[in-house]
């Protein structure tokens, strides 16, 4: 019995370390590599306060990166990461003006009008079959139409409830602030998602071979959808943390993760074309694009060479170890 | 002959010593080839043996770890196929290497197109794909016809005609008829011939015994990466060459059909009823009952795979119905199909596509039809998952350095029995086989075979189409034979025999038939 | 009789994109209070045609299943050089248009290197460089301005006989010493090859690399030729972060509305040419019709939404669940 | 096409000319009512929607409606071409007068060329053109920089270090504010460390810059900021940096601050303009088609408020959105809208 135990524990080490590919190594290294060259500038670099910083600012990429990749990892792409930001904190302060029910399901608000983007865009791709980057692409315009629409119209509610504040900026244990110990819940939610459960086993199946996973009786239009209502929900709930740390919710505070979020999930190992990659890389996709925006902002590098390391960084890394391989044998 | 050591003359082609591992596994380890003009070399072995890796190397697409080359005594190495067939190496592969959204004549000359002020001359073109379709046999075919729009068996035939747009000095067919059935091979066969007889050298590559035997003039035997032998063919019988290539003895091909129950005494298990589809399927009736294998046959391309696509739920707009134990059923898809009071299982056609996820392990791909089993609130029980999956593995005895491995690091015919596996681990009771046995050697063949007689005898209902018409005849309790999408004709019994199988897969009377085949 | 059907197949996506794109524009034309004049068509063609530019560039490495995220970025760029040095005398004007080709031309043969021998996925590293284009333009128009050959400018976005939109000429010009000769040799095959199946083209021995280096390469000189007329409709250099980003997601909505396939292998840069100007022609409809300002990005959301679900009509064609994976 | 004339302008209080040697135009009086289009670019933030909201309201008061036939607003997003289309459009449609926040100030060129050979009045706002042959109706960019050094050296009587949050890089307005800020700093000798970082008026975006800068800089003296300034009053309070002399712009939220911790050190300068600058801009063109003299560039006052006199219900709204722009009013042009007024107006219309 005790013996049986102790294999299989053996079993699951030696399949982690499996799994701990190559890149994924490598791009930890690199974040300590950056926090290195950031020391030489200031010491603070390497000071606990900054460290928590970058974590707690990674953590929001974290969130919005996690539903990124679960698209990805079917081989679509979500572009209409800017605006489910947006509207998930749009709509979480704007449900807080209508008394204490409102700002009680304020957040669950936000996601779910997030879901809405999520839905719309999983039924373009799974059911009408239209390209995700397209569909995506679109939904990503209605939505910021009707955020405008809303934003003339209804004299909105733009301030963060105090729930919201306390997720993204209170602390729950001390030291570490609550969007990092969220970032951790809903990181361990979707490792154990992608490696312990038939929805996990079905995007990564549904990545490498669609038509071979809906021949194996796998619904894959549903699968497909549920995957894009996840990001649409991840970017929401991502924006309603957002709105917590401005303490306010403004149209164009999704903008800036788009790019970062595929950057760090493609980072992170994941493959572009769908159906390998894991979360641990992700999470190192984040904090490497996180602190590398950080480093090159606090060395007030002027924005065009601040655009050209992040690209020239980006291009490195990726030359270092996510090449796909040659093909020849 | 006196002096065999020293040949009269160079061979056209000659390969020595040559190795290629894949990490642990040794592809091939100091094997050799000889190849002469005007001769059809066939070389033969079982599922991995190392036959694909081989003429790879040959052709190019793979660089080999230790070993030369000579082509006319001159010692060669080609970078990549292009190269190879440049110099006149040319290989119809396994996997097919035509661009499915390119017309029949780009991918004919794809290569090296003819052209005029430098841009490809289309009408040029056209008339060499012409030239090339009618040599290989396949003038029917439209050369601005899109490949992908062709079904498999055409496509096998514009990969031969565009191999021959090399004009190859050596062409090498790795299973390329695999896919044919008897009336193309017979067809392809006369080309082959024809070829010889031009003096080409050709390798041919097939896990069907008597093509071998009709066709080659030379045989080689690999095994685990070795050369077991070489000699002229009809030196050595079938049951002699088989045991080369399994290395131990071999056993009559079939196992034993249970004696014939009067057809009212069968329980249907699986009832169609005026089955139709778009301009595919026209009023199929069929019943499958309880521990009966029945068998689909005909020419390729006659319906029999939407037959079965159509019983799993894959096709829209089906007319007619389909009963399971009686009951109608609406069969909306492959989920549907294979859900508990159904119980189906499909094995697909093409495995790289329809069968498996490659890059995925070998125990995820095992387990990937029966997620819904060994899972709560979908949440995967990985110890039952585990528990399945070795037993799967050891009953299909599926040769593989592990289970966390890439499926597609498996010989074509382990791939083959994953597919198999995979939905194996369900019990289904109802099984449609999309010609499973393709690209499978004769040891693999025989198991499959004799696992299939033991799912029926368990009472499984299973509906066999083959391309080969000798496994039909040695499986099958009945062959329903399909012509234009309805059923032409029901054999049973020992009224399955070649004759009537061509005779009513051509749709002719059985007295025109004559020499056919 | 056959042959009909196959000549219509193969321009399936392109004449459907032209389709939409004459009903949109006989709509737009129809309601617009001057009516069909030759300088309402000239506004139309001048800002269509820079779209058109940059989405025949998305169309070549869509071609062979890329992605070029970059384009806008380079479309950015060579404007800012553009507002530098197409200037002066006719001949040094000359050598300024040479260099804002080349400019573009680098930049996409620094895509295809870094894609094709770098082996990276086309979607990141055209992000990554994108960015890095996007530096070198700021760098160069720290803020907008610039000039250029007023009379070159003029002649570019004027029109023809009084007539033809210069423009549109121009676009004409382009596709006949760019985009036929690409699509008829065997590099443009091989591009198209490669998108279909990539190992069958290998095994094909068809010159991938070559093929799709040189669709980058082409893609980056096409973007080029967008932000030469950008400059000459504008008269002026600006490093627009915004502005490379929207022609970059544009670029992508008008190939699939000219029908190219992103996942490779099919289409043609005359459907993306029609996507894009029907694409254009969504933003015009807004000034024909009253709509309250601030319904107008909804309004052209759901336009966008709709004609990209259009396409999604022949899925109920569909008879075998199959060619849903196609 | 317009008579080049000498001062005044009409409406003297309200159409101030930029400089003394400010050119007057005088337009040919053509017979109202009028057809005027407003050329909007970007729309997606809450300055612009207050600005269209500002316009509709201000083209529907009674005596401007009077005036007018027709009142047009097309917003063509970012893209600079698509904004000169729409502008050609108009002009080819026989619009009388186009007003215009430019999406670039040097691309117009060639429009401002056609709408004068039509005869077409262009007035820009904002964003406004670069160039003598239209009308511009702006503030004092560079003035803002100036205000808020002046500010911070008030205050900071030794100099010392200070965090400058910039807006988006490449804009003049941006670059602008910018030099006002560092002129002004050296001028008064002092020894000033002034960091800077990209907030791109937006902001999250700033408050991330200002932690980052918090967390390697320790502590800072002053701070200035353009835009997204309660975000970087909310990366102070976070990161419990002392609160410091700050001079920024007019959000309501950043007011709010202003207000509540003034006590606690964050004494502010709040200066800038409000989205209600477009009806000035409509009223101008009505004026220059009425055959009035107006300045060729005009100027138009900050809305400044500074510390200690930040008063509730009139200068920031406690109970209000912290997105909208405070100011909203140009009384010496007549022009009294109330942000909330303008945010709230369709609520009520529900
Ligand atoms: N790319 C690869 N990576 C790892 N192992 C490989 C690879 N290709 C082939 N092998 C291994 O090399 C061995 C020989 O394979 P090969 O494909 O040559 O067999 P084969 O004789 O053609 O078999 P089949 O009849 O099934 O096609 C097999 O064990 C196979 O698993
Ligand atoms: N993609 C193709 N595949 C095969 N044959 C083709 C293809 N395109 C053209 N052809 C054939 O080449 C010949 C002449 O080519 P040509 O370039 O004139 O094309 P076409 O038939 O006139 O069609 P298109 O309208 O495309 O020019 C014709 O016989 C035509 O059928
Ligand atoms: O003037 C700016 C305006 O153009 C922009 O839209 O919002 C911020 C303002 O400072
Ligand atoms: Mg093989
Ligand atoms: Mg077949």
């Amino acid at each position: 019995m005790n013996d049986l135990m102790r294999e299989h524990s053996v079993t699951r080490i030696s399949k982690f370390m499996h799994r701990l590919d190559p890149a994924i190594a490598t791009a930890f290294a690199c974040i300590f590599l950056l926090l290195i060259i950031g020391s030489f500038y200031s010491a603070s670099f390497l000071s606990p306060e900054y460290l928590l910083q970058q974590l707690k600012v990674a953590s929001f990429l974290g969130v919005i990166a996690t539903g990124m990749m679960i698209v990805v990892l079917l081989g679509q792409i979500d572009l209409s990461v800017p605006w489910s930001v947006a509207v998930g904190g749009m709509m979480a302060c704007a449900a807080a003006a209508y008394g204490p029910l409102g700002e009680a399901l304020a957040i669950p608000f936000g996601i779910a009008c997030g879901m809405a983007i999520g839905l719309a865009n999983g039924i373009g791709v799974a059911y009408l079959r239209i390209p995700s980057m397209i569909i995506t692409l679109a939904t990503n315009a209605v939505a910021q139409g009707l955020m405008v629409v809303y934003t003339g119209g209804f004299s909105p509610q733009d301030s963060a409830t105090f729930a919201m504040r306390y997720l993204a900026t209170g602390f729950l244990l001390p030291g570490l602030p609550n969007a990092v110990l969220i970032w951790a819940v809903v990181g361990a939610a979707t490792v154990f998602v992608l490696n312990r459960t038939t929805f996990g086993r079905s995007v990564y199946g549904i990545g490498n071979r669609e038509s071979a996973a809906y021949l194996s009786g796998i619904n894959t239009r549903r699968i497909i959808m549920t995957a894009f209502i996840a990001s649409g929900a991840l970017s929401a709930f991502g924006g309603a943390l957002l709105s917590g740390y401005a303490s306010k919710a403004a149209q164009s505070m999704g903008d800036a993760y788009l790019l970062p979020s595929i950057a760090a999930v493609v980072l992170g190992g994941t493959s572009i074309l769908g159906g390998k990659g894991s979360y641990l890389g992700t999470v190192a996709g984040v904090i490497l694009i996180t602190l590398l925006q950080s480093i090159l902002s606090v060395m007030q590098m002027p924005e065009a060479g601040r655009q050209i390391i992040y690209g020239v960084v980006i291009i490195a890394m990726l030359l270092l170890y996510g090449r796909s391989p040659a093909n020849r044998q | 002959m006196t002096a065999p050591e020293k040949p009269a003359a160079t061979p056209l082609f000659e390969m020595s010593g040559v190795s290629k591992r894949y990490g642990g596994v040794h592809a091939l380890e100091n094997a050799k080839l000889t190849v002469e003009a005007g001769n059809i070399h066939a070389i033969l072995g079982e599922n991995g043996a190392g036959k694909s890796t081989l003429i790879k190397i040959m052709a190019g697409v793979v660089a080999p770890d230790e070993g030369r080359m000579l082509l006319d005594g001159h010692p060669v190495s080609f970078r990549s196929p292009a190269e190879a067939s440049a110099a006149g190496v040319t290989c119809v592969f396994q996997e097919l290497s035509l661009i499915p959204d390119l017309s029949v004549a780009d991918n004919i000359s794809i290569a090296a197109p003819p052209r005029r002020f430098g841009l490809i001359d289309r009408k040029a073109q056209r008339v060499i794909a012409e030239e090339m379709l009618a040599r290989a046999g396949a003038s029917d075919i439209h050369p601005r016809e899109l490949v992908k729009d062709l079904p498999l068996s055409r496509r096998q035939l514009v990969e031969i005609a565009k191999a021959l747009a090399w004009k190859p000095r050596i062409l090498i067919l790795d299973e390329g008829t695999s896919a044919l059935t008897a009336a193309d091979v017979a067809e392809v066969f006369s080309v082959l011939r024809r070829l010889r007889s031009e003096g080409l050298a050709l390798i041919y590559i097939s896990h069907r015994m008597q093509e071998i035997a009709e066709l080659a003039d030379q045989c080689t035997v690999l095994r685990n990466g070795r050369n077991v032998a070489s000699f002229p063919a009809a030196t050595h019988s079938d049951g002699e060459i088989v045991e080369m290539m399994i290395g131990r003895e071999y056993s009559r091909a079939f196992p034993p059909k249970p004696e014939r129950v009067a057809k009212d005494e069968v329980r249907p298990v699986l009832e169609c009823r005026k089955l139709g589809w778009a301009d595919t399927l026209h009023d199929i009736s069929l019943t499958v009952g309880r521990g009966e294998v029945v068998g689909l046959g005909g020419l390729d391309g006659q319906g029999q795979r939407e037959l079965l696509l159509a019983l799993f739920g894959v096709l829209r707009g089906t007319t007619g119905s389909v009963l399971v134990d009686g009951k109608a059923v609406t069969l909306a898809s492959p989920a549907a199909a294979k859900s508990g009071q159904i119980g189906m299982a499909l094995i697909p056609e093409d495995r790289k596509t329809e069968g498996l996820m490659l890059p995925m392990t070998v125990r995820e791909n095992l387990s990937f039809a029966v997620l819904d089993r060994v899972s709560r609130a979908g949440v995967i029980d990985q110890e039952k998952e585990e528990r399945l999956i070795e037993e799967m593995v050891q009953l299909l005895a599926i040769k593989t350095a592990g289970l966390d491995i890439p499926v597609g690091a498996l010989s074509g015919g382990n791939q083959q029995k994953v597919v198999i596996a995979k939905w194996l681990m369900r019990k289904p009771r109802i099984i449609l086989l999309n010609d499973p046995t393709r690209g499978i050697d004769v040891g693999t063949k025989q198991e499959i075979y004799q696992l299939l007689r033991r799912l029926a005898e368990a009472g499984a209902a299973i509906l066999f189409y083959s391309t080969d018409y000798g496994e039909l005849i040695g499986c099958c309790d009945r062959v329903l034979v399909l012509y234009n999408g309805s059923i032409r004709r029901e054999l049973t019994g020992d009224g399955i025999t070649e004759h009537a199988l061509v005779a009513s897969a051509l749709n002719v009377g059985s007295e025109n038939v004559g020499s056919a085949a | 009789m056959k042959e009909w059907r196959y000549r219509l197949g193969e321009r399936r996506g392109a004449v459907m994109a032209a389709g939409i794109f004459v009903v949109m524009f006989a709509i737009y034309v129809s309601n617009h209070p001057a009516g069909l004049t030759a300088n309402v068509v000239q506004t139309a063609a001048n800002k269509g045609v820079l779209l058109a530019f940059v989405a025949m560039a998305q169309t070549l490495v869509v071609i062979t299943a890329g992605i070029d995220l970059s384009v806008g970025m380079i479309f950015i760029l060579t404007n800012a050089v553009a507002s530098w040095l197409v200037l002066g005398s006719p001949l040094e004007t000359a050598l300024g248009v040479m260099a804002v080709l080349a400019t573009g031309l680098a930049c996409g043969a620094l895509n295809g290197v870094i894609v094709i021998y770098g082996r990276l996925q086309p979607i990141v590293a055209t992000i990554a460089t994108g960015a890095v284009f996007f530096g070198i333009a700021l760098l160069l128009r720290p803020f907008p301005g610039g000039s250029v050959n007023e009379e070159l400018a003029d002649v570019m976005t004027g029109k023809v006989f009084d007539l033809l939109p210069a423009s549109l000429v121009a676009l004409i010009a382009v596709v006949l010493v760019i985009w036929v000769p690409f699509s008829r040799s065997l590099i443009g095959r091989a591009a198209y090859a490669s998108g279909s199946s990539e190992i069958a083209a290998y095994m094909s021995g068809l010159p991938i690399r070559r093929a799709k280096f040189t669709a980058y390469a082409l893609a980056g000189l096409l973007a080029s030729i967008g932000g030469l007329f950008l400059t000459f409709f504008t008269f002026t250099g600006e490093a627009a972060f915004a502005s490379g980003n929207a022609y970059t997601l544009f670029s992508i909505a008008s190939v699939v509305l000219g029908g190219v396939s992103l996942f490779g292998g099919k289409g043609s840069a005359i459907g993306a040419i029609f996507g894009a100007l029907a694409f254009r022609t969504i933003g015009d409809l807004l000034f024909v019709f009253d709509f309250d300002p601030l319904w107008q990005p909804l309004f052209q959301g759901v336009v966008l939404l709709v004609a990209v679900s259009l396409g999604a009509f022949a899925l109920f064609r569909v008879r075998n669940r199959l060619e849903w994976f196609e | 096409q317009p008579e080049i004339v000498s001062g005044p302008a009409a409406e003297g209080d309200c159409f101030v000319p930029w400089t003394a040697d400010t050119k007057f135009f005088k337009f040919p009086k053509k017979d109202g009512p009028y057809r005027i289009a407003l050329a909007n670019g970007y729309i997606a933030n809450t300055w612009r929607i207050q600005m269209i909201q500002t316009a509709k309201a201000y083209a529907a008061q009674p005596d401007v409606a009077a005036k007018l036939k027709e009142f047009k607003v097309v917003s063509t997003g970012e893209d600079v071409p698509a904004q000169i289309s729409a502008i050609n459009n108009f002009i080819d449609s026989g619009y009388d007068a186009i007003v215009v926040n430019a999406q670039n100030p040097t691309a117009f060129g060639p429009v401002i060329k056609r709408a004068k050979q039509a005869g077409v009045v262009l007035v820009a706002f904002d964003n406004i053109l670069d160039t003598q042959d239209a009308i511009n109706v702006n503030v004092d960019q560079k003035g803002l920089g100036v205000l808020w050094a002046n500010w911070l050296a008030k205050h900071l009587p030794d100099g010392g270090k200070v965090l400058e949050v910039r807006g988006v890089a490449g804009t003049s307005v941006d670059t602008d504010r910018h030099n006002g800020i560092h002129e002004t700093l050296d001028a008064t000798g002092k020894k000033w460390d002034v960091v800077e970082v990209l907030g791109k008026w937006d902001d999250p975006t700033a408050q991330k810059a200002t932690a980052d800068a918090i967390a390697v800089h320790k502590k800072f003296d002053g701070i200035t900021a353009q835009g997204g300034d309660t975000g970087v009053v909310q990366a102070m309070i976070d990161a419990k940096h002392p609160f410091v002399p700050f001079g920024g712009e007019t959000e309501n939220g950043f007011r709010k601050f202003c207000a509540k911790y003034a006590g606690e050190g964050l004494k502010c300068s709040s200066a800038g303009t409000g989205p209600a600058q477009v009806a000035v801009a409509i009223k101008t063109a009505i004026a220059a088609l009425e055959g009035q003299v107006v300045p060729q560039s005009i100027k138009l006052p900050l809305a400044i408020v500074e510390d200690p006199n930040f008063k509730e219900g009139q200068d920031f709204y406690p109970d209000q959105s912290d997105n909208f722009f405070v100011g909203n009013a140009f009384p010496t042009c007549g022009i009294n809208f109330t942000a909330q007024e303008i945010m709230g107006q369709s609520k009520e219309n529900q």
